[in-house]
């Protein structure tokens, strides 16, 4: 198997190559703290709870690319596929502060957990209030009574609008918490891989799968996922999917849900419509009603070729939120 | 033989255990692809070429302060889990030689004891789950239990002792970090940042036994 | 080489169940008319000038992603990489006319050109009043005495946020289609691509590429580009894009752009942040000043890997147009 | 050998002459991916697919409805390039024989250059630009100049020429169309939509030589 085919510069710079552009692309609504690899909006308004996200980098737009607007007020970014170190988690939290305290909000994993507690133990001893919400959507990789076992995939990008909504319009930290700690006990995503990723400085694939097989409950670093399998049709996908999506929560008849279909990298939007078409089939026959759709790529692991679905109970608190507009580098909404 | 290590040969043998592992970063980053992301290689390059030219830079004038300098460098710049677990190693494990010129056989035991309580608090892990401290707690009751012999005889039995630390990870399945999800299908690979922990500890072997 | 994998239900079936996913993720803001491939905005207010857009299918989002508030009015749609027929057309620009007449926008290829046309005699039959621009911003495809050669790429996109824009605002079909041929006369396209799509029917790659092959100036379909080269770092590939982009219009110190970076299909985001770092290296040096960025996946060759670069020199009007708020499955802004 | 076609027998051809292009969709496939975009062969059985079902469905009582039903089949079906100019082809060519019960060789040979000129219209281009005209024209010249033999002589004449036309479009660079941008690159590759001409010909002089 050959390397992957990128267009890159220095493979071992992909990251400060990557932030730079990244900056520049924001047209000077971010800007980067001096010598450490994190982004701030540049019009935080005073007296605002603070939104800090962020994570391993290799996964754009995700985390780095939603700051902005009703969106994340800054990002702690780490190198490719690894958390951020305290350090830069610590001074991007001094640098959204505005005084109210911030929010912590990134994907459930032993590195970010180990690194963003280390940052709230320095902020603590410099006074600073600091919340912390763990994204654990995946239902692929822990069973339903072990929750704060599982990771945080596409599931992000609903929590990073939630809390984005709600620290724009809330005047409390522990508020704020409180609608993304709801966010997260409704969302569930599932996801399945048809072809690896690498990462740029060694080159390698993280895994590898035969030419007729999928990974069903992939994880976005390429862990294993629930089950291998052989190449099945698009419908027999989303029938999968969504039958451990929605018995999870459970979501219910009646129930209405945002729903997320999240490019993981190399799979068409052609594809995912097909498979959208399939969820709305068995979401109808369920009684649950969809209030908005979005399809797009998000939430990406390099070359990584499969999707994953991500659906979120709402309620008139949730819906208020996510309906609210909001504009950054990897999702705007009107 | 090296019976003490001053802030001097602290420094010269964290020298040798940075460029040691730096020269092993293709053989971590194949141990991780098997059951976690691939990045355990570059991760540690990273954070001990950082170490390298910390301690390169940076006034280091006690054992103590040379391995913080070395753990604050690692912190820095590994990220990920290894960073966080890696850097607290080297910085909580410091504290063991407070006041102290020189490491004994005595302050390398309680330097492993120590970073390994530190590592266990911060990452919320027991001995058996398939981590870097399946290779830590062998070490240090290895180091233990041979400190009267001098401090080379107890770096080596900690060296040793980590190995058969990382042979065991091989019949442990993870439920922590990235291999978590691999369940049975973990069994058979040793866990990659316990192979780090056996690395440091076979540089510092090697250091001991000949400077 | 293996058929590409991708997750398909039928591959002759592909139109009409991505049709079908399409029009759900649209959540009632657009139906789909009866028996023909063609999405009309639920919400066309009364007396607009109505933009209708279309195209092959196959490079999803665009163009019937596009259909939206101060997007698209309509999208006719055709197979995968095959214009819409002149029926389609001709029943979709009835249903989105509301007495002001409709502007035809697409790219300028043969297929689309010729049943764009008849459908616009049809119309013209009925006394509706029919303007049309072709989108020609590929500088690759012919030389600049010859615009009217060159193949739509990703200009389409911005040529639908300004006429969207415009349609929105002005009264008149004259007006409407003035500022849109502003905005292609301003408008210029480049690609590269590193790896190459298949059409899901036949399962066969459009072209090959060697491992350690690129191809500069590739079309949207797989057309040739104007040369292929050994792979190369990121800055060398976007200094030869915005060399070939800079010179052509020409763009001139003082000037003010938007700039746009399309991924075809594959490519990771990270890449073209990093192309855009040196982009803006560039756009500085030559003392040009960019007013709006846009990274993301809009037009896409099915699993193609490679971007395209695109700039727009903008005036107070364009801008204008430009920054409107606007909002549809594919591309949305605040 | 026949030597008229009334509505009955046209579409008997007509619907042999679909089923000859679906069967070779994959040998158009290749040569549009030779110099265009490869959906040539299964845009072509789209559109021969649909004129079928519509023989079928649809009233037919004279040779110029059976050949409009084709096109207008083509034209709604097909998409692309290759719909425009064959259902135009079709459409177009179908009005040379309005007001006439049957098709004689005059009527064909009228049939192909009403429905080239037709195609030169819509399509802006000469002979000589590497498309499908430049199967037709050496065909409509050859039926013209045969027209005294005969409808299955004419037919034969024309289907003959066509080959010679798709062998010459090889040495033709393409200035219109996706194959436009090959330049240079696109010598030695016969024109996909030429071969299709030749296809559709070859199928109606098989048929006009046996039936
Ligand atoms: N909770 C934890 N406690 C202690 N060590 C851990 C923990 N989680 C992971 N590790 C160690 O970290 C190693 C993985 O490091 P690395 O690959 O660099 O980070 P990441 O898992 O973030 O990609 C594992 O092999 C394991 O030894
Ligand atoms: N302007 C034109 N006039 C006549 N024929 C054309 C023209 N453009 C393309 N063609 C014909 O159409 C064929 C391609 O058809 P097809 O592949 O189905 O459509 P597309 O080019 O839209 O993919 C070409 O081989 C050529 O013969
Ligand atoms: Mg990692
Ligand atoms: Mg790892
Ligand atoms: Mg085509
Ligand atoms: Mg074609």
């Amino acid at each position: 198997m050959a390397n992957p085919k990128k267009i890159l510069n220095d493979p071992k710079k992909v990251v400060p190559e990557m932030i730079e552009g990244l900056v520049a692309a924001n047209d000077g609504r971010l800007y980067k703290l001096d010598n450490l690899p994190a982004l701030i909006r540049t019009d935080i308004p005073d007296g605002k709870v603070a939104l800090l996200i962020g994570g391993g980098s290799g996964h754009e737009p995700l985390f780095h690319g939603f700051v902005g607007k009703n969106m994340g007020d800054g990002a702690a970014c780490g190198q490719v596929f690894a958390a951020p170190s305290p350090d830069v988690i610590y001074e991007a939290a001094k640098a959204v502060n505005r005084g109210k305290g911030v929010l912590f909000l990134y994907g459930n994993y032993a590195g970010d957990n180990m690194n963003f507690d280390m940052a709230t133990e320095m902020l603590e001893d410099d006074g600073i209030d600091v919340r912390t919400v763990r994204v654990t959507d995946d239902v692929a990789a822990a069973p339903p009574e072990r929750t704060h076992d599982r990771r945080g995939i596409a599931g992000d990008i609903y929590m990073i609008k939630i809390a984005g909504g709600a620290s724009a319009e809330l005047d409390s930290l522990y508020e704020v918490e409180r609608v993304a700690r709801k966010a997260i006990a409704n969302i569930r995503s599932m996801g399945v891989a048809v072809a690896a990723g690498s990462i740029p400085e060694t080159g390698k694939l993280t895994f590898e799968l035969a030419e007729d097989e999928i990974e069903i409950g992939m994880g976005a670093h390429g862990e294993a996922g629930i089950a291998r399998q052989k190449m099945k049709p698009a419908d027999a996908v989303a029938d999968e999917l969504m039958e451990k999506i929605l018995t999870d929560l459970p979501f219910r008849k009646g129930d209405e849900v945002a729903l997320l279909i999240n490019n993981l990298g190399a799979t068409t939007m052609m594809e995912m419509l097909i498979v959208n078409r399939r969820i709305r089939q068995i979401l109808e026959r369920e009684g649950i009603k969809v209030h908005r759709t979005d399809i797009g790529t998000w939430l990406t692991v390099q070359e990584m070729a499969g999707f994953s679905v991500t659906l979120m109970k709402l309620d008139d608190e949730l819906k208020h939120y996510l309906d609210m507009p909001a504009e950054s580098l990897g999702y705007s909404r009107m | 033989m090296t019976e003490t290590l001053n802030a001097g040969s602290s420094r010269a043998m964290l020298e040798a255990v940075s460029r040691f592992v730096i020269e092993r970063t293709d053989m971590l980053t194949d141990a991780d692809l098997a059951i976690g992301d691939g990045d355990h290689g570059i991760g540690m390059r990273r954070g001990f070429e950082a170490a390298l030219s910390a301690l390169e830079t940076q006034s280091v004038d006690t054992p103590e302060s040379a391995f913080k300098v070395v753990g604050t460098a690692i912190l820095s710049n590994t990220g990920g889990a290894a960073g966080a677990v890696f850097g607290t190693l080297f910085r909580a494990g410091s504290k063991a030689f407070a006041g102290k010129d020189a490491i004994d056989g005595d302050g390398f035991a309680a330097f492993l004891e120590s970073g390994l309580e530190a590592v266990i608090k911060r990452g919320g892990v027991t001995e058996g789950q398939k981590t870097m401290i399946d290779a830590i707690g062998p070490a240090a009751r290895a180091a233990r239990g041979n400190v009267g012999k001098g401090l080379s005889a107890v770096v080596a039995s900690a060296a040793e002792a980590s190995l058969s630390g990382v042979e065991a990870t091989r019949d442990m399945i993870a439920t922590t970090g990235k291999a978590r999800s691999l369940g049975e299908r973990s069994l058979g690979h040793p866990d990659p940042g316990a192979i780090s922990i056996s690395l440091i500890l076979k540089a510092m072997q090697e250091f001991t036994a000949t400077a």
